[in-house]
């Protein structure tokens, strides 16, 4: 069974950490009426008793330093720990956010040298560092079109085409940036279907957005027409840069015409992304854009960066507080530093060795995407299974117990049954042939004994909570911790 | 001088022929000749560990950061006490790599704390239940606008001026775009007006957002503003710092709707703006309108108590373009961090730090208005760990003066609008500060004003 | 089965982490005979896979963060993480620690404090930090007393008292330290037999070393009166303090007569063990031994501390290099500082609370030895079990699967299937609780299905290793890796 | 402020209850009432977290540490290279605060580490095995010079005096406990000669202890002694720096029966001293007489490989005053930190940075001979990466000039017996030193020499 809650073993009356003592009076001012009746239900415990819960309860979740992780699309690669050494040191770690720029010096190079770094990257001519991860970064490049398009009086132009086969963000992004979403049907083949994008381009076209690869692993085949075609149109492309892995430092999306992209530095730069964030969605453009930039802006000047924040600009406003998730970024730095010219094509040209030689090695295990060669990751199907009763989440279950996380299931969603897996350049090719036995062996198994992966995974503390039950009459808190809402007046 | 691949070139050798290419650059093939392997001669050599190391820390020698400067200035990030125990835990492998938990088989352990951490929430905010988490606090509070403009497609939003008008700036970013409107309700010694409120009540009105305490350190009243609010079908939104629930009242006490704040003062360094925690608590009734991901407690196939992540119909993997949200990524990491430093506190400890910021605020507050030519800006109103003083000085150039003596003063709020002004301070004291360092900032004023002639300007 | 070792994942080429960078010439005037002909057989891997390797051993191993730790006389309490903070700070962590003085006044000023801390706290007028661990702390005392008589021409001095009771490593170290040991037997209630060693005291007698409290959890009664005999025969007294838990802030062993003591700040003061190590082994003595603490010395004059290493001082010299293990001794500090003298004495007082609150709820489980209230720590005997077959140690395997580390089995030796169970402060009543539960459960158990108990570990990853087989035709080191004694000439 | 008892003040009640007693000072019941509860008046009182952190780090801050200060010092303590990778990992909680493996099954990880260790330090010494530990460098010697009198009960040790001559003191302390003679061989020229060894050799010789490098830096050929000392029935013992064995030849390969060594070197901060790491490394037919410490590989019940301590017939715990040693705790703790600090090298970064040592000690080497005044003092014999050069002033003046100007100097040899010397000082450059390091330590000594007139005293 689960470990019980911090609640469940909390002891009303005992300590953990005492902070810098107070002692004296507390009465402040403040009007009884504006003060809290009672203190917040913290559990109450002992500072071993905190350790032990969290030392045990890690224990019970998988991360790329414990296992591999091939989950598609996410880049599950080494987090150097370097990275953290660099983003731990006191003079950034400690450093206010509002600190006279005459006082962070050292932050505002660090930044400025990683978004000079991530233009030449990206082929891009301006870079901003602000959103707070990749989603983010889609709203802001859709706010950054959306704004351009109003300075061109160009207010009409409000739809915004999507791929069926692109990443679900692409679409709720572009309509929380109030634009309307219109999406293009995949050719069979999984590609973009240029003659009905074509089609679908008109004055009201605001921007297409393509991810690159595509989610299938694929690099589109007419990506040079597609990009001509939309701009004849007069709207922009942007590319989701997700899979941005797979062109590190061999190719710029800048080269290829996009006019916006966002990477995700817990994907392509080694961020950790620590069980689901933080992230960070730096995002370039071309120049014509970058005046609608989020606010604030770094800027350098005889080889000094500062920021300006100008009130008056063009700009988008800013899309969250302060300069940027700084903490991720400097590990973001630390990465393109550590790589440097020689290391970065290095990681795509690896990221293409493992995915295609994984492929090949899976190839006639279930039916794949693509005949050729892939990306950076390639998409299974798991359909020829269900004739036992057996789905791709089903798999997914007997890959946890033989010692590995699941590859990404039920997605691309063009795909039925689908198994999205992405090696990365880190693992091993004794990893890769591990894994590939073993992915064998289970589908095999699933023809033969089905009823066995679908009691999988018998090896982990629990096996397939029901998620119904979950979300029927969810229980999103401690049932033991009162509700504090007491809504007084 | 590292890339972090494993592979020997016998290795490289094998999978190339297995693959059926000759070199590694074959594997380019799908992609277009004309820009494979383009120049990268702007880009430096790789750096070893160590050069890596020593070129950062250079860097970071060159930021006035905690540690060696006292801090003294808040306004939405700020200097707390953060047990020893915290990083240690945080920065565990299993945690910090992890992915978003979409096997829960596997992430059990991260999804018991994501799941406490939204206790611990829903609890200090009173409010019924908590997300996961989203970026920062200004994004907590635009999402949450957003909330209130799908609830009835209402798109007037009225929002107190005592909110951080920096994050009221990035509400302003999120909201206009689905074409909504900010209104500003002004600020009277500190104060929202209940009546200033009601007066901009209209049909169109989708919410009204307060601050807990204000910007400038204000704690307010906000009896009557509920019943006000929903009787004109609009709901209440608090945007208030987590660290002065400790002692303040709460969001759900006054009759929020939903309540937002930025973690960051939860155990989280300052680290230069981010990354922080967006916290967002709803009450029932907006549970699947929230965005961001929840976790729940439900049972295995062998009756065993387990938590996956739920509701997941109203998130963009599945809903796409009309999913409550398109976050994806949120700050589970900073979550986890603002969990065990909570939990290490306990509630003793917890209002034991905010009310030694409390207490500090008010040292730091005399000290400084016994220097001739500072003076209070409202003398009455009750305020938590931060408060607006009128200096001798332009407040940038004093803040720039302080700054190179050691010292990070108040925010100077030159360029800010009223209660805002060119020689005025935002001044924070957190329970980090010692009576000494208090003592010292004091004569360290005193010495630059004497020494620039505390000219007015 | 248990993970591959690192050379059997090795792949030769892989490259993990690269140091500061060398180029050119690598001929440095060395001639080849003095050079390695080839390099080590070092395990080849990637960053990632080294990373993988311990982190996924580490979760194959309880520590105090994960397991209550019951082990007797090892003291196995929180090791606070403000203490390693402490001793990770770069001004002392990357201290060379043959700096001039004048570069070390503030960690001369830490280790000159802690010395006065433990004066104070030991009721001694002298204290050396030198030793690395508390049996290094007994031998230093040995070869103080050994030079006390030496310097008072009693050379015949040579023969060193130890209960039977006593810790393994007092015999040894006074064997160690050249002296001639003659061992005490106990009475049947495991105190020291007064009669015993008065008969035994001579002016060959030079220490008496007794272990307080007793390592059966027990003061020993008539310690007053041993103590006036062995200095009425000329001799010293030597606590060691192992148990000094149980003195913490309400008792100095000083006041009690002992001349020299030593205690071990991994047990005492919460500095981490390590897996077995670092430890660290202070030692106080009354003022008529002062003289001969081992070099260096730290010394106080005008408020400042410095440290002496006298070439003509009659001390017995040094007894490792350096000045001890300051980074363990900082963690020390940090614990005396944080505790103060309002935490210290609550140390001992709760470590007494707990010990005797678990031998209550033990109460009629399995015998025990002394009737009334116990120290830091309690002895139970299994002996009734042996009748099913079922050892102190098996009952231990049972703890094991209950989730518990186990007791200390099979000692002191005087008791016929010893468990040696020692709570320390750190555990709640809510553990104790648990533990007597578990405790009892298994006992119970023992008797009605033994052979449930000696099937025991279930839940770990191996189970009784054969212990015979290993020591049979040992295999220390992993047998793919060549035997690099080659003796060539 | 912190004492980390986690009873609350009814769980100590209702405990106190069950026991049977009113007060918790009830239970000092069996202790001498005269003396218990003394007085801590001279105690201070407790620190918060936060004031302690701020205590030590002023003391920190008064250290002349790596980092803000360039290290060129070694004799005996090295400022080497440590990947980031190696903290996180040796401080997992599941290493750092466990005890000594008793308990194999919950201990397999631990025990399979050490095994590793012994695996790794086996190959890199060249012999046959390896104990898992002593404390330091300087023990680890003494232990081995006991193995040698036990083994034949002979008492004459003799030493090299390239081996450390604060070392030979520790041995000196260790040896004479037992009645055994320390007998030193000179160093001609950096170099120990085989015709002095058996010169001294008789029926009462235990052992021979050679240095690799020598305490002065310097490289020797040992061809030959192996032969004499074992015709002689004594043995040969090294001691070795660890780093220095990437390249030079193994102690192994001279023929030692024990080798020994200060694991420092191999990823362990300097931290004023420890704790360090002692390498015991032995031939096979030694393997029943060395103390410490030994994991061996052996088969589960069901017959999974497992790992267990074993041999602990020799240990103190067993054996008592016949224990092969008193050992008992040892550094495991380091041990995991030396092998995962050399997983990450692997052989080559090993070596390279070895090389970079050599490399560096012979830059620096070059660059103070150039200043006018400083002179070599063996010009012929080879060196790894320490060398002695004679200074135009006293050194221990010298080194606290240089040390104000921001360097740590090469060790002052004043005090020291010859090769040591007034104006001699013992110089390192590891390959951690930068151009620019020893390009501004250059400078420094000219300035220093060109102020204070570079007088031979």
């Amino acid at each position: 069974d689960m470990h019980p809650t911090l609640w469940e073993i909390s002891r009303p009356g005992a300590r953990g950490v005492f902070p810098p003592s107070v002692s004296g009076s507390t009465d402040f001012g403040v009007p009884e009426v504006s003060m809290r009746d009672s203190p917040p239900c913290l559990p109450e415990l002992s500072e071993l008793e905190v350790v032990r819960h969290f030392t045990n309860l890690s224990h019970l979740s998988r991360g790329v330093d414990t296992h591999f992780i091939p989950l598609g699309s996410c880049t599950m690669k080494y987090n150097p720990k370097v990275s953290d050494k660099v983003a731990s040191l006191p003079g950034f770690s400690d450093l206010h956010p509002r600190t006279d720029p005459e006082g962070m010096e050292g932050l505002l190079e660090a930044m400025g040298t990683l978004s000079d770094l991530l233009k030449s990257l990206l082929g891009m001519d301006a870079v901003t560092l602000a959103p707070a991860a990749g989603a983010h970064g889609e709203l802001t490049g859709i706010l950054i079109a959306r704004k351009y398009f109003e300075s061109r009086g160009e207010t009409s132009r409000k739809v915004i085409l999507v791929p069926d086969s692109a990443h679900g963000t692409n679409p709720a992004s572009a309509s929380m940036g109030g634009m309307v979403v219109r999406s293009i049907t995949s050719k069979p083949s999984g590609h973009i279907d240029t003659a009905a994008l074509e089609k679908a381009l008109s004055s009201e076209t605001a921007m297409v957005m393509i991810t690159a690869p595509s989610t299938l692993g694929l690099f589109e085949e007419e990506l040079s027409e597609v990009v001509r075609l939309v701009h004849k149109a007069g709207a922009l492309v942007y590319m989701d840069g997700a899979n941005m892995n797979a062109f590190l430092g061999v190719l710029k999306p800048g080269d290829l015409g996009f006019d916006i992209v966002h990477i995700n530095t817990h994907k392509t730069l080694a961020t950790p992304h620590g069980g689901g964030g933080p992230g960070s969605g730096p995002v370039g453009v071309k120049s014509h854009l970058a005046p609608f930039l989020p606010t604030p802006v770094i800027v350098k000047m005889n080889h000094v960066y500062s920021f300006a924040n100008p009130e008056d600009s063009s700009s988008i406003g800013p899309v969250r507080s302060f300069l940027g998730s700084t903490g991720v970024l400097l590990r973001a730095l630390s990465y393109v530093l550590l790589l440097g010219r020689e290391g970065l094509p290095r990681v795509a040209l690896y990221a293409l060795l493992n995915a295609n030689y994984l492929k090949k090695k899976l190839d006639g295990v279930l039916p794949g995407e693509g005949p050729g060669l892939c990306a950076h990751e390639f998409v299974l199907s798991a359909k020829p299974l269900a004739a036992f009763g057996v789905h791709a989440g089903d798999l997914a279950k007997g890959l946890l117990d033989a010692g590995y996380y699941a590859p990404t299931i039920h997605f691309p969603l063009i795909v039925p049954e689908a198994l999205m897996i992405e090696p990365t350049e880190c693992e091993s090719k004794s990893m890769l042939d591990a894994f590939a036995e073993d992915f064998s062996r289970i589908v095999e198994k699933a023809a033969l004994h089905p009823s066995e992966i679908l009691s999988a995974p018998l090896r982990t503390p629990v096996s397939r909570p029901d998620e119904v039950l979950a979300a029927r009459d969810p229980v999103l808190k401690d049932p033991t911790v009162s509700s504090g809402n007491l809504r007084k007046d | 001088m590292a890339d972090f691949i494993p592979h020997t070139p016998s290795e490289t050798r094998e999978m190339l022929k297995e693959i059926g290419v000759d070199r590694l650059e074959d594997l380019l093939a799908p992609y277009p000749k004309d820009h494979v392997l383009p120049d990268l001669s702007d880009i430096p050599s790789g750096l070893t560990e160590s050069s890596l190391i020593r070129r950062m820390q250079e860097m970071a020698s060159r930021n006035k950061a905690g540690g060696s400067v006292p801090i003294f200035r808040g306004a939405g990030a700020y200097d707390h006490f953060i047990p020893q125990a915290v990083s240690p835990l945080v920065s565990r492998g299993e945690f910090l790599t992890a992915y978003t938990p979409y096997q829960p088989e596997v992430s059990q352990g991260l999804l018991q704390v994501i799941f406490e951490y939204q206790t611990t929430m829903a609890n200090l905010y009173g409010m019924d239940l908590s997300n996961a988490s989203v970026y920062d606090g200004a994004t907590a509070l635009a999402e949450a606008c957003l909330v209130a403009h799908r609830q009835e497609g209402r798109s007037k939003i009225l929002i107190s001026e005592g909110v951080d008008p920096d994050i009221a700036k990035v509400v302003k970013t999120y909201v206009e775009g689905v074409g909504c409107s900010l209104n500003p309700i002004p600020l009277v010694s500190g104060k929202t007006r209940l009546q200033d409120v009601i007066a901009h009540l209209d049909d169109q009105t989708a919410c009204f957002v307060g601050a807990i305490p204000t910007f400038w350190g204000t704690v307010e009243d906000f009896s009557g503003f509920a019943d006000a609010l929903h009787q004109n079908g609009s709901l209440l939104i608090f945007h208030a710092n987590p660290h002065s629930l400790a002692v303040l009242r709460t969001p759900g006490s006054w009759g929020a709707d939903l309540a937002t704040g930025e973690g960051q003062p939860l155990g989280i360094p300052l680290s230069g703006g981010g990354p922080y925690l967006g916290i967002l608590t709803a009450a029932r009734p907006f549970m699947r309108k929230i965005p961001g991901r929840l976790v729940g407690k439900t049972l295995d196939r062998e009756g065993r108590t387990a938590y996956v992540l739920t509701l997941q119909a109203r998130e963009q993997h599945i809903r796409r373009e009309k999913a409550n949200s398109n976050i994806c990524s949120n700050e589970t990491l900073l979550s986890i961090q603002a969990l065990v430093t909570l939990s290490l506190l306990g509630p003793e400890g917890f209002r034991e730090a905010a009310l030694g910021s409390m207490k500090n605020a008010r040292k730091l507050r005399s000290r400084l208005l016994s220097i001739p030519g500072v003076s209070a800006v409202w003398e009455e109103t009750p305020f938590f760990h931060e408060f607006i003083l009128e200096m001798p000085m332009e407040s940038r150039e004093l803040s720039r003066l302080v700054l190179s003596e050691g010292f990070l003063s108040g925010l100077p709020l030159a360029g800010y609008p009223s209660p805002g002004g060119k020689n005025r301070m935002l001044w924070c004291a957190t329970e980090m500060r010692t009576e000494e360092e208090i003592e010292n900032l004091g004569r360290t004023i005193e010495k630059v004003l004497a020494r620039h002639g505390g000219r007015k300007s």
